[in-house]
């Protein structure tokens, strides 16, 4: 680790970027990933239904807010596959103006990607650049490679990332929740439609 | 307490077994103990040594024995020939510690005599390979017969613990300690047919050997 | 076989009632990998390892190991083991010394890979001259490779670490290698009292569908998926997600340090930590070094120590915090090249203090007398006494 | 398949090719290189040298899969190592060398996984990674009897690597490390297959494709049943022998000479048995194979 970024260690914030040239990855200055029944909010760690709000109020005040779903929910391998991408839907459906840009794999495309209608984790900022996206969601997408493509978008795009985690979550996210099934989506959907009439 | 030995001798003749027993016998005597055999290459009649650690108190160390409280000699030459690791045979040898040596006779050089003798070293002969010959039927229960000699001097475990760890042994659990030690198992299991009769035979040469100890020990 | 009694990694590893047996390293560690419930076992041999590999074969023919067979080499065990994990099912080999050198390659991918293979390594010497004794030379090759390493100092740490192993190798934001380390024979073949789980007791089966990674299965989404493609420009991107891959591998490493505080109480082992002088080791150096305290403290030396279990993720910031107060640390190792210090030295201030030594090699053994001596020596030299 | 269905409202985000792979993919469907042209294929645009046979063969390959909802395909370095993420099916690159051990590790750990499924695993390296740096590990996948397929793209040098001689270089060849002509034979890999143990062995050329394919069939039905196969793919790699690509396929074609298949009696009896059988199951042959062109 370089000098400089290991001088973050333990204050590191995971704001959106444009960062830096090459972002560090939040778990190696110190950034912990939260525990059952909480979230992250830029590093640090806060109640699940905090969390919800923070990423309600986010995406209500977004101008350009997408939903990025990955394969595990792209895909209909399972019956809780299928049950977590309807209730994608109904969370996208709930906030005005957002867009659903699917990333359907993972591999490095050849010899191009189109930005305009699908992301891909080696290259997410293109897609990010064109649609001028500046609050996006990731949901489905396996661990390692919403990792691989946080960094990537932190470090050279402005857009404030929302993990919405089958697992443990994101510190490379500037919001996570972790253990995300249908049920929580749904949650999130009635949350993000309370504050909308609230406001 | 806290007791280190070292056993010195010749491959196949039983040193890795001789240690465990001891160790084992150890803790059924409510004592802790570490075993550790000599590391290399597994190659009949090459030098050998093993080592056993006993204490009262928990214990840590790993590796060879550096400073032994006891050397226990399996063949005369480890001394006449110094097929032996540490050169002399009784390097880090520690003051009014026990030199057990299967042989007949007294086979150690002046020289070595003045620098033990220095040390206020113990020294027991045991015919252990006749003992064993005689008793066991086999030059293979030698290191029954040495375990016997050993503790008739120095009471390092009880019978009743060394019993129990000969019957644990031969009592028909996997026992891991070396590739060519299971062979030798074999060829002993063959022998005797019955793990019973085992047991019983080796019994014999460690109380034959203690015996022997004791008395001369009284004389 | 009959049904099987499975557990959390949680209640075995904490909770499990424990029973005392006396085994060899080799022994305690092959009851664990019995308790682990694998699935896939690939070996070859080389001292000291084989016995494990042996005891393995004993287990697979009894019904608790799914698959094993004997490879070719080190360098396509490895390989060999990098395609069962990437099928998604739990792994486990080992390997010693030249085997390790020899599988450099696949072990500088499995990190990458993000396959949590469990593999104790038996370090022994390498190179020339040619030597089977016991060295830990070996982690010094393995530091950066990504992988989890820990370091075994006893019979009881290889059964406990490489339970341990599989629960943090396995956590879905971990998911890395995790080599297990010991000393050779030290450990290998001393017979020692280790307490062990019930023997009807075994882990829960992997489950591949909570890695990070899709398994390699044609069963797993996405269909269309090249599992650890090669991300290089000439697939039109850009070097920037090769880069964001290999700090995620470390990011995942550092992950693990959560789950070393719960299941392994923390990656040190901390005696007398007030202490003027601190010996810090791991492995069997830890274990010479626990002796020599105590002779140290009868000479009425201040001297306590730390046992460091866990060498990847390094526990950086706990060394730092427990050096700050400290005037001299000693660093005893069982190899040529004192890498533990190296380690200890880089994330301490004031590094003057830190002192290699004695470093003990090619299968000599350290007796405490040894460090107790070169530590009077130091204090001398330090002028910490006279 | 559901792992190729797409999730239920999502259909109309998904870009084309996946609409596409969907509907109009080879999975399930028995297809075969006759139907080349008429199913969305397994392989995607990718940066291989155009014109090139090789590539022109792993197409021809993933076309002729019986079972593509259940193949895996290990492949290492080299120019088909390259393009393996434009590849519709589970696929990765092993260390260089290393692919049967991979191979071997990943079809064992299939069958304790899914124990009643078949799981057709493909071994594929070039000329170079099978017969000088993975000779080991390929010659005792075979010799244990690892059921898998390996395929051999043989280009008679290392291409990816900028045009070196391999093993299986034929003899007086200058290459960027033999610069005055390689100065020993081409290594007769198919008599290594057969000495170690294969249960079908067989030389395909690119320039025959649906010989080809019936080999590629016949080859995963063996490895699935009976014992490992191996098949050599005979072409050349156009860019580094300095061949305009009609040159190349020319010369690929002037490889049909070598053509030839080996069936152990085991394999031989099997396979004619479900070739009899049931024509359909793809292996439509004994027509086709020798009235080709």
């Amino acid at each position: 680790m370089s000098t400089l970024v290991s001088l973050h260690y333990g204050s590191y914030k995971v704001a959106s970027g444009p960062e830096a040239y090459l972002s560090p990855a939040a778990a190696s200055v110190g950034v912990v990933l939260p525990e059952n029944g909480q979230g992250l909010v830029e590093g640090e760690i806060f109640p699940e239904e905090k969390v919800m709000e923070v990423i309600a109020e986010k995406l209500l005040t977004a101008k350009n807010p997408t939903l990025f779903p990955g394969p595990l929910v792209l895909w209909a391998w399972s019956e809780k596959s299928i049950e977590k991408a309807a209730a994608a839907q109904k969370l996208a459906a709930g906030v005005p103006g957002m867009r659903i840009i699917p990333m359907p794999d993972y591999r490095p495309k050849y010899p191009m990607i189109n930005p305009a209608i699908e992301i891909n984790p080696n290259h997410p900022n293109l897609t990010i650049w064109h649609n001028n996206i500046d609050v996006c969601v990731f949901i489905g997408v396996h661990c390692h490679f919403a990792n691989v493509a946080l960094k990537i978008i932190r470090g050279g795009t402005n857009c404030y990332t929302i993990t919405l985690c089958g697992e443990f979550g994101h510190e490379d996210a500037m919001i996570t929740l972790r253990d995300v099934n249908a049920k929580k989506v749904l949650k999130l959907a009635e949350v993000v439609k309370r504050m909308k009439k609230e406001a | 307490m806290k007791i280190n030995i070292r056993m010195s001798g010749l491959g196949g003749q039983g040193l890795v077994t001789a240690a465990n027993l001891l160790g084992r016998a150890a803790i059924y005597d409510g004592n802790y103990s570490s075993v550790a055999p000599f590391f290399g290459a597994e190659k009949r009649l090459a030098p050998t040594e093993s080592y056993v650690r006993i204490s009262s108190q928990k214990l840590y160390e790993k590796g060879e024995v550096t400073y032994p409280h006891v050397i226990v000699i399996f063949h005369p030459e480890v001394i006449t020939r110094g097929k032996c690791f540490t050169m002399p045979f009784y390097a880090g040898f520690q003051p009014n510690g026990w030199l057990i040596i299967n042989a007949e006779s007294t086979l150690i050089s002046e020289k070595d005599l003045e620098n033990l003798t220095k040390l206020n070293t113990k020294i027991v002969y045991v015919p252990a390979t006749r003992i064993a010959r005689e008793i066991a039927g086999t030059e293979l229960a030698t290191n029954m017969s040495l375990l016997g000699g050993l503790i008739g001097a120095t009471e390092l475990v009880t019978m009743d613990g060394l019993e129990k760890a000969i019957t644990q042994r031969y009592g028909g659990e996997k026992f891991v300690a070396s590739a060519t030690t299971a062979v030798l198992d074999e060829v002993l299991r063959k022998k005797y047919g019955e793990v019973k009769e085992l047991v019983e035979k080796n019994m014999a040469s460690v109380k034959k050997a203690y015996e022997f100890v004791k008395q001369n020990l009284e004389r | 076989m009959k049904e099987k009694k499975t557990v959390s990694p949680e209640y075995m590893i904490l909770e499990a009632p424990r029973e005392k047996k006396f085994l060899i390293g080799n022994e305690a560690l092959a009851e664990a990998v019995k308790r682990a419930n694998v699935d896939v076992v690939v070996v070859y041999p080389i001292t000291p390892q084989s016995e494990i590999s042996h005891l393995c074969g004993d287990l697979w023919a009894a019904g608790y190991i799914k698959e094993y067979y004997r490879g070719e080499d080190e360098l396509h065990v490895m390989a060999s083991m990098m395609g069962a994990a990437s099928a998604g099912v739990r792994t486990f080999t080992a390997t010693s010394g030249p085997g390790t050198l020899r599988a450099m390659e696949p072990f500088s991918c499995w990190a990458g890979y993000r396959l949590p293979i469990v593999c104790p390594i038996m370090g022994r010497g390498v190179g020339t001259p040619a030597n089977i004794q016991p060295d830990s030379v070996e982690i010094f090759y393995l530091l950066e490779t990504g992988m989890i390493i820990f370091h075994v100092e006893s019979p009881q740490d290889f059964f406990d670490m490489t339970l341990q192993a599989y629960a943090i190798a396995e956590q879905p934001d971990v998911h890395l290698p995790v080599i297990v380390f010991c000393d050779g024979f030290f450990v290998t073949h001393t017979r020692e009292i280790v307490e062990i789980t019930p023997d009807d007791e075994f882990l829960h089966p992997y489950d591949s569908n909570l890695s990070p990674v899709p398994a390699m299965d044609m069963e797993a989404v996405p269909v269309r998926m090249a599992r650890d493609c090669l991300v290089i420009k000439n697939n039109f991107i850009s070097y920037n997600a090769n880069a964001s891959w290999q700090q995620e591998v470390r990011a995942a490493r550092d992950r693990a340090r959560k789950h070393i505080d719960r299941f392994m109480g923390g990656p040190l082992e901390v005696i007398n930590p007030d202490a003027e002088v601190l010996i810090m080791a791991s492995g069997s150096a830890a274990a010479q070094a626990r002796v020599a305290i105590e002779m140290a403290q009868e000479e009425g030396i201040d001297v306590g120590m730390v046992k460091i279990k866990v060498i990847r993720p390094f526990p950086a910031a706990e060394i730092a915090r427990l050096a700050e107060k400290v005037k001299l640390i000693m660093v005893p190792e069982f190899n040529f090249i004192g890498w533990l210090a190296k380690e200890i030295k880089a994330v301490v201030n004031n590094n003057a203090k830190v002192f290699s030594g004695p470093n003990v090699f090619a299968g000599m053994t350290m007796p405490p007398e040894v460090i107790v001596d070169e530590l009077k020596k130091l204090l001398k030299l330090a002028k910490l006494r006279r | 398949m559901d792992a190729v269905k797409i999730a239920p409202g999502f259909e109309k985000i998904m870009p084309q090719e996946y609409q596409d792979l969907v509907s109009d993919g080879p999975y399930g469907r028995n297809l075969s290189v006759k139907d080349l042209g008429t199913f969305k294929e397994l392989i995607d645009e990718h940066p291989l040298c155009a014109g090139c046979t090789l590539t022109l063969s792993f197409r021809m390959v993933l076309a002729s899969l019986p079972n593509p909802e259940n193949t895996l395909i290990v492949t290492c370095a080299g120019c088909f190592g390259v393009i393996h993420p434009q590849i519709s099916l589970h696929c990765t690159i092993a260390p260089f060398g290393t692919h049967n051990a991979f191979a071997s590790g990943l079809k064992r750990a299939l069958k304790v996984k899914f124990p009643d499924k078949n799981k057709d695993v493909i071994a594929m390296a070039g000329d170079g990674g099978f017969s000088d740096i993975g000779l080991a590990p390929t010659f005792h996948s075979w010799s244990r009897g690892e059921r898998f397929t390996s395929i051999m793209l043989d280009n008679e040098c290392y291409a990816n690597t900028g045009g070196q001689d391999s093993g299986m270089t034929p003899e007086g060849v200058a290459l960027n490390m033999s610069p005055l002509g390689k100065k020993f034979p081409k290594i007769e890999f198919a008599q290594v297959a057969k000495l170690a143990g294969c249960a079908y062995v067989a030389t395909a050329t690119p320039t025959k494709p649906r010989l080809l394919g019936q080999m590629i069939r016949r080859a995963i039905l063996i490895s699935r049943e009976i014992g490992p196969s191996f098949i050599r793919i005979a072409t050349v790699c156009q860019t580094n022998y300095k061949l305009s690509p009609i040159d190349g396929y020319n010369r690929a074609k002037g490889f049909e000479s070598q053509i030839f298949e080996y069936f152990t009696q085991e394999a031989q009896e099997y396979i004619e048995g479900i070739e009899k059988k049931s024509p359909k199951t793809g292996l439509n042959l004994g027509v086709g194979a020798e009235n080709e062109d």
